[in-house]
């Protein structure tokens, strides 16, 4: 489904990723884990087109992402979350998660100017699958909410809705369970779990969050210093002694 | 004269919506408080209030001194540092600015030398010296959050999840250093931590906040044998 | 050729000008964060608070003393009073506040001098230095110098100074700066007292040109902002050789573009600012913001 | 219906006896004890310097009601409004006064846009706009609008002065003008051109400048490099005194220097310094307060008593204040010279002015107004400045008699 | 693969369709006035609401761009000037009957806007401020440089629409009409354009420009298109004040009409529906009030002024008006 080849990206002196190559099939999770700085984040950024690489290929149900505009990038079925958050502070929780179904509607400027008779239904219909949504990720209560002032870990949960209303069909979660405590991580495995069975997604998740990683991925790819130093199933991955030199540290 | 940390009946919120109510604890000079509590239970508001980032009514005394009603900075001015939640980087600034206003109230040479031993806490930031801080990657930023708050020498350091987003071993490397400096310089810290495992390694003490109150407090061994605990926080093993 | 340099010697003392007011708005934007409408009213103030002096009686340069010392306390009050009560509002609100004090600063300054042009002296010698055909006004090399002085005193300011890195610490992030022990708010006041120092200064080297009047920044001030933009709004030099840039610019169109012509020449700069911006949006020596996903 | 009062058939204010000829004339604002004025001009907004005016204007008509009685028995009252030089505030303002204030008549609009920009009103609601402060030809050239009327020479007739004088003295002169980029500039420019036109006079270099420029520095460099002899100054006073010393500071050229009237006084050219601006020629129609010249004369002397007797805070030497007088004094003269103390009186009036002395205004100027004449003052005489002040030189010269009507 | 099959369409909480109700009434209940006004008040109020409903026009279109879009326009009486010019120039030129002058003079600003929104649209907050403002600056000479079409300095003078003989109606009554026409049809046009998925991506794009262009929004499409809108809406704004004032010149669009429109939107009330409204009031009225306190320097006031609202409302009057509401209730 994602074919990534030989990518780099170089910001002034610093060499953020460095002839980075993997390859996800349909319907995989895979884990992205690497220490800070490694370039994860940047590798997602080049997924969605916020960074143009200098060079390398990223093949995207065989087209060229590379050639695809920023903007209609989740139009080809490519959805993710912040690391940092990328909410919409002003707008309210559903509205945050209506944005994400943007691509999916049909409304102008002028049909909706004019409210000519599409655009209506078009804006019930998905308001109805945002109420859904919302209620699935608990969020009914802080629907009209705005976003500023919720707590971090509502907000990453509101990421994950705005990712999932625009059905992607690969999904990019950048440390999605950031600030959650333990009980709260298994839940989110558990629900991320069934979603991804029900919706069939491809998932590609940052965490360095071990214990959800390892147990929540098929597979997992360990970046350092813009390279791949690592690449398998976790128990193998785990036990790589270079990646435990450069990210998981002997301890614990 | 000892520099306890006393809180009584603290009350705190944003605006009309009341967030903390009523919260009393005390922190031994020297002593390492882990504060647990699930998403949304009013952590952060209470470190916001210890700062005087948010509006509050109660008692908060440190070394007999209250910081209650006091803003911000004035807080600071009394050797308090906090690492915010968002990190509050100076993202325009280069790291070393960032570094540097970490020290903005004290005087003198020691800055430098101070500045050494953050890179060699953090050495990627010494990489980074000259970038700007919005550009770092967000594990970057947190260490960055911490070498700030660490630059003031604090007599009582406040942090807010300061694991978030770092790497296992930066994460456990992060809490020696706070260890280090908790004992060296008996410095008294407040944390707010998901990692609880790592928390309660370092802490004294801990309490359990749930909707604005605390619902449990013990030394950091009987939290960590609490049953309840147990299941919430330490469940999900690193 | 003679001619050509000439013309440009002469925009560049224009430019100068420019460049003066410049430096006041980016120092503000440098340490406040907000763009200035009031900025050239409040020089205009300034020059007249000289004025004052200089009809009572005192020497010029005790006058100009004078004034730069009112100007910073007056800079810090208007901080106080009309500032403050509006910090954390939405930027454009802030804004719209320096609009209402340009409004009331212009009006005020009328009502009590009158709009009857004043004359100011001026603090060079009269005459120009000839060479190779060109001649460059002694006034025109003291604004230059001038100019030159504030920028460099500005970039030491911005670049070397604790209070300097404060100032640009509350400008792009006041809840941290707060955090790491900075009174935000006398920061922000010495800011506002700084431009207006600033702000005097090139108050005091436009009126021997141009003659004192409420009305003398208003033309001025358009032209400042467009250097602070060509420049870049955090770069000091980048004011003055935006200003210098904007003023060459519009004297050679205005003498050599027959179409454009002396009614049409405010256009060129308009097409320089845009230009510089599509191909360069930080102008010309700012710094573009990072921006990470 | 149509809603509201509106002004015509008598009037709704106070009611003046209106009999006979006068019967049937509108009478609104004004009684047998009172008359209601307003006055519309720039006190706020980069044009507030006229707002000088009606200060001169209020000092009059609180002079004449203190110590003649008002004009003709009926106090005056002088309603004045803002429009901040913006021709959609001056309809506000305009009708306010007329629909609200109920004024009788618009006394003075300053400025060709507001003054454009209110005329089709006031003529359509049939209220007399006398003595506009500005100098556009147009309105007394233009036929449609009997309501309205102007008062000061206007542009193009003071062109014709400077343009004789320069056939006469330098025939073969070869001008540079700087312009004002308005009406006013183009309005007294073009005058000059069609003046100049089968004479040996030549422009060979003009500028205009738009009023929000913040120097006419470069406009100049370009006149100078033109070597031309005459350098006809056409400016508002900020701008003219940038202009006269940047004539002064370039040595290299030394033109003979006409300052148009606007800009002659002494407040402009005593900035640029006395020693830098002799020589200037100008022309003008009313007495200077700075200018020694008029230091005994009775009609100064009463001006600046009673400017500062009723005008305590305003400085009589403002020439904008000795304007709003000798305006007032012509208003004065006018409604008292009306056959009917009504609307359609003060209209009549002011297009049947004979030879009127008027305050203030040059010996030898007066105000003639005819049926198809719709211009008051229409004489200047010639000045050139010496030493400290100006020194009027020649004949007042009846720019009308002299030069015929004007070519529309 | 699709979520439809779990989807039961719901209708909106019944609280929220209250509210929605509620306002709705209050529009009505508006407008009921607004219709009822002109009968009760004489011509010169008449007039006045009038302007100050030319003026809401226009400050709904700057809120698009500004309030919404969050892109700072300082020139936006540019574009109202070429909508009041080009039904100027249609109606005295080619004699134009002036109800088709609306469509094309904001057609007109429409296409300028697209054309200057283009390049402009790269530039952002204060630079996009810049520019915007030089354009204004630029449009004076302009005008009268083209002597012929615009009338140069002098300007225009036209007849204003005559009110038909059927309606009965005086001409300040027919003009305050065909302007609350032109109102009610931009307000619900920018009402539904907010409500709608293009609003919300304008509000994204103007929250968070990353994360608005990930989520699929074409950054320079929202930008350009919010910036001929909002052109459009005051070109439309411009000919219906050249109606109603009867006449144009340069001197009628200096860059103080840009200045003062952005500063009547911020007092009105950035982003609220409402804003617009509160800001023509403030526009048209409070020069005059400045006046009325001191006459011999109303800047003094109306500069006061300024800064006293954006003191007790630094969100607007709209924030504070709606502050002021919900506590009612409550008390009672
Ligand atoms: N826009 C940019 N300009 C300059 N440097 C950048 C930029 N974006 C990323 N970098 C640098 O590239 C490197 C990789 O960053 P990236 O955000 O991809 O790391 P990461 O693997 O996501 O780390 P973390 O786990 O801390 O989030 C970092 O050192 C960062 O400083
Ligand atoms: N700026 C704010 N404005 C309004 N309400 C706020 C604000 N910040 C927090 N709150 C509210 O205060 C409550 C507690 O939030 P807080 O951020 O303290 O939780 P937390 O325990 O830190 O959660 P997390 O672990 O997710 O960070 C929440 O209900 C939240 O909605
Ligand atoms: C001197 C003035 C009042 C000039 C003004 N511009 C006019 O229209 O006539
Ligand atoms: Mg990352
Ligand atoms: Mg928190």
């Amino acid at each position: 489904m994602l074919e990534v080849h030989d990518l780099t990206v170089r910001f002034g002196g610093i060499t953020a990723l460095d002839g980075v190559g993997f390859g996800v099939a349909g319907v995989e999770m895979v884990g992205l884990i690497g220490p800070n700085g490694a370039g994860k984040t940047t590798l997602f950024n080049c997924l969605t087109r916020r960074y143009t690489p200098q060079s390398g290929t990223i093949t995207y149900e065989g087209k060229d992402l590379v050639a695809v505009a920023p903007h209609a990038v989740v139009g080809l079925g490519i959805a993710r979350t912040f690391q940092n958050l990328g909410l919409f502070p002003r707008l309210s929780v559903r509205d945050n998660v209506l944005v994400g179904a943007h691509h999916r509607g049909r409304a102008g400027f002028f049909s909706a100017g004019l409210r000519l008779p599409g655009v209506g239904r078009e804006e019930r219909e998905l308001r109805a699958e945002a109420d859904a949504l919302l209620e699935r990720l608990g969020l009914t209560q802080v629907a009209a909410h705005p976003a500023t002032g919720l707590p971090f870990g509502t907000l990453k949960r509101v990421e994950l809705a705005r990712a999932l209303i625009a059905r992607p069909r690969l999904l990019l979660l950048d440390e999605p369970v950031n600030g959650l405590n333990a009980a709260e991580v298994e839940e989110f495995a558990g629900t991320l779990e069934s979603i991804r069975t029900e919706y069939g997604l491809t998932v590609i998740v940052v965490e360095h969050h071990m214990g959800f990683v390892m147990g929540i991925c098929e597979r997992i790819v360990c970046l350092d210093f813009g390279r791949k130093i690592a690449e398998g199933p976790p128990e193998e991955v785990q036990r790589d002694p270079a990646v435990i030199e450069a990210y998981l540290g002997t301890a614990a | 004269m000892s520099a306890d940390l006393v809180v009584e009946n603290l009350v705190a919120g944003y605006g009309d919506a009341q967030v903390l109510h009523g919260v009393r604890f005390t922190v031994k000079e020297g002593e390492v408080c882990a504060i647990l509590g699930p998403n949304g239970a009013g952590k952060t508001t209470l470190l916001r209030a210890l700062s005087g980032m948010v509006r509050t009514r109660g008692t908060i005394t440190l070394g007999g001194v209250s910081l209650a009603g006091r803003s911000p900075d004035a807080v600071a001015r009394l050797g308090v540092a906090h690492v915010p939640e968002g990190r509050g980087t100076f993202m325009p600034l280069t790291v070393e600015e960032n570094l540097r206003l970490g020290a903005y109230v004290r005087r003198g040479p020691a800055v430098h030398d101070d500045l050494e031993r953050i890179y060699q806490y953090f050495p990627v930031l010494k990489k980074r010296l000259k970038q700007a801080a919005g550009s770092l990657s967000g594990g970057e930023q947190q260490m960055l959050a911490l070498g700030r708050a660490l630059m003031l020498r604090p007599r009582m350091l406040l942090l807010d999840e300061p694991s978030l987003g770092l790497a296992p071993l930066v994460t456990r490397e992060l809490f020696r250093i706070v260890q280090t400096i908790n004992e060296e310089e008996q410095t008294t810290v407040v944390v707010v931590e998901q990692n609880a495992h790592l928390a309660l390694g370092v802490a004294q003490q801990a309490h359990v906040l749930e909707t604005g109150r605390i619902v449990l407090s013990g030394t950091a061994e009987e939290i960590r044998a609490d049953e309840q605990v147990a299941q919430s926080y330490l469940g999900y093993r690193v | 050729m003679a001619g050509f340099l000439q013309q440009v010697v002469e925009g560049l003392g224009a430019g100068a000008i420019y460049a003066s007011l410049a430096l006041a708005l980016v120092l503000i934007y440098q340490f406040t964060g907000i763009v200035n409408f009031a900025q050239g009213e409040l020089a205009m103030f300034s020059t007249y608070i000289a004025w004052q002096c200089v009809a009572a009686g005192m020497p010029f340069w005790l006058a100009l003393v004078v004034t730069l010392a009112v100007s910073f306390a007056g800079g810090m009050l208007i901080e106080r009073v009309i500032i403050r009560p509006v910090e954390g509002a939405p930027e454009l609100t802030i804004v719209i506040v320096t609009v209402g004090l340009f409004i009331f600063v212009n009006a005020a300054a009328g009502w009590i001098w009158t709009f009857l042009i004043k004359d100011f002296p001026n603090p060079f010698p009269g005459g120009a230095l000839e060479a190779v055909g060109i001649s460059v006004s002694f006034s025109t090399l003291g604004v230059l110098g001038v100019v030159g002085l504030v920028m460099g005193l500005l970039y030491l300011l911005f670049q070397y100074t604790k209070i300097g890195l404060g100032m640009r610490a509350v400008a792009t992030n006041p809840a941290s700066a707060r955090l790491v022990g900075i009174r935000v708010g006398r920061t922000l006041a010495l800011g506002w007292g700084l431009a207006a120092t600033v702000g005097a200064v090139s108050g005091v080297l436009v009126a021997p040109l141009l003659f004192l009047e409420p009305n003398m920044m208003g033309g001025v001030l358009i032209y400042a902002f467009a250097a602070a933009t060509l420049g870049g709004f955090d770069s000091p030099l980048g004011a003055v050789v935006g200003g210098l840039v904007v003023g060459v610019a519009e004297t050679l169109a205005g003498a050599y573009v027959g179409f454009i012509g002396s009614d049409l020449k405010v256009g060129v700069p308009l097409v320089i600012i845009l230009g510089v911006l599509l191909l360069r949006p930080q102008g010309l020596f700012g710094r573009a913001a990072v921006e990470r996903a | 219906g149509r809603s509201g009062s509106d002004g015509t058939g008598t009037g709704t204010g106070g009611t003046a006896a209106a009999g006979g000829q006068c019967a049937g004339q509108q009478t609104t604002g004004i009684t047998d004890s009172s008359i209601k004025l307003g006055g519309i001009y720039p006190l706020s907004g980069p044009a507030s310097a006229y707002g000088d005016i009606p200060k001169g204007i209020k000092a009059y008509f609180d002079y004449v009601n203190a110590e003649k009685g008002g004009i003709g028995g009926r106090k005056v009252e002088f309603v004045v409004r803002d429009d901040g030089y913006s021709p959609p505030k001056a309809v506000e303002e305009a009708r306010r006064l007329v629909e609200q204030e109920q004024v009788f008549a618009l006394f003075q609009t300053l400025g060709t846009p507001s003054t454009a920009a209110t005329w089709d009103y006031t003529n359509q609601r049939k209220v007399p706009q006398v003595f506009v402060a500005t100098g556009a030809s147009i309105w007394g050239t233009d036929t449609a609008h009997p309501w309205t009327i102007g008062w000061q020479p206007n542009y193009i007739s003071e062109a014709r002065v400077y343009a004789a004088y320069l056939k006469k003295e330098k025939p073969d002169a070869k001008v540079a003008v700087l312009y004002q980029n308005d009406d006013f500039g183009k309005d007294l420019f073009g005058g000059f051109k069609r003046a100049l036109e089968g004479t040996q006079v030549q422009v060979v270099a003009e500028q205009s400048y738009e009023v929000t420029d913040p120097s006419i520095d470069p406009q100049m460099r370009n006149l100078a490099d033109s070597k031309a002899d005459v350098f006809l100054n056409i400016t508002t006073p900020k701008f003219g005194s940038q202009a006269l010393a940047a004539d002064a500071k370039n040595t290299k050229w030394n033109p003979l220097h006409i300052v148009n009237n606007v800009a002659a006084s002494i407040t402009v050219l005593k900035p640029v310094g006395f020693a830098n601006v002799q020589g200037v020629v100008s022309a003008t129609y009313y007495k200077d307060p700075n200018d020694p010249t008029w230091a005994n004369d009775a009609e100064m002397q009463l001006y600046k008593q009673k400017m500062q007797q009723y005008a305590p805070g305003a400085d009589a030497n403002v020439p904008y204040h000795t304007f709003g007088w000798a305006a007032a004094s012509s208003f004065h003269k006018a409604m008292e010279a009306a056959a009917c103390p009504t609307r359609e009186g003060l209209r009549d009036s002011v297009r049947n002015l004979k030879g009127v002395k008027v305050d203030m205004l040059l010996p030898g100027v007066t105000l003639d107004t005819a049926q198809g004449d719709g211009f008051p003052i229409e004489s200047m005489q010639l000045m050139t400045f010496k030493g400290e002040r100006w020194e009027l030189f020649g004949d007042v010269i009846d720019t009308r008699k002299e030069f015929g009507p004007l070519g529309g | 693969m699709s979520l439809d099959s779990k989807i039961e369409v719901k209708p909106a909480p019944v609280k929220e369709r209250r509210r929605l109700d509620w306002r709705w009434a209050g529009l009505g209940l508006l407008l009921a006035a607004a219709i009822y006004a002109p009968f009760q008040l004489v011509p010169f109020h008449v007039f006045q609401l009038t302007m100050v409903l030319v003026y809401a026009v226009a400050l709904l279109g700057l809120n698009l761009l500004v309030g919404h879009a969050g892109q700072i326009s300082l020139g936006h009486g540019a574009f109202f000037a070429v909508g009041a010019y080009t039904a100027a120039i249609l109606m005295d030129h080619w004699a134009l009957p002036y109800p088709l002058t609306l469509p094309l003079a904001a057609a007109v600003a429409f296409v300028l806007g697209l054309a200057l929104g283009v390049p402009a649209m790269r530039l952002r907050g204060l630079y996009l401020a810049l520019v915007t403002l030089a354009i204004a600056i630029f449009l004076v000479p302009l005008l009268k440089r083209f002597e012929e079409l615009t009338g140069g300095s002098m300007g225009l003078t036209l007849a204003k629409p005559a009110p038909p003989a059927w309606s009965g109606l005086a001409e300040d009554q027919w003009l305050y009409f065909l302007t609350l026409a032109v109102a009610v049809v931009a307000f619900l046009l920018a009402a539904s354009l907010l409500r709608s998925r293009v609003g919300r991506a304008l509000h994204a794009l103007r929250d968070n420009e990353t994360a608005a262009e990930v989520m699929g929004v074409r950054l320079s499409f929202y930008k350009t298109l919010a910036f001929a809108w909002s052109a459009m809406f005051a070109g439309a704004a411009g000919c219906v004040y050249t109606w109603v004032i009867g006449f144009v010149s340069p001197d009628s669009f200096t860059v103080n009409l840009s200045i003062t429109l952005l500063a009547g939107l911020v007092v009105g009330g950035l982003g609220s529906l409402s804003g617009p409204v509160l800001g023509g009031l403030f526009v048209m009225f409070v020069p005059s009030i400045s006046q009325d306190v001191n006459d011999a320097a109303p800047g003094v006031i109306f500069g006061l002024l300024i800064i006293a609202v954006m003191y007790v409302a630094p969100t607007g009057l709209a924030g504070l008006a709606g502050r002021l509401i919900k506590k009612i209730p409550r008390k009672e």
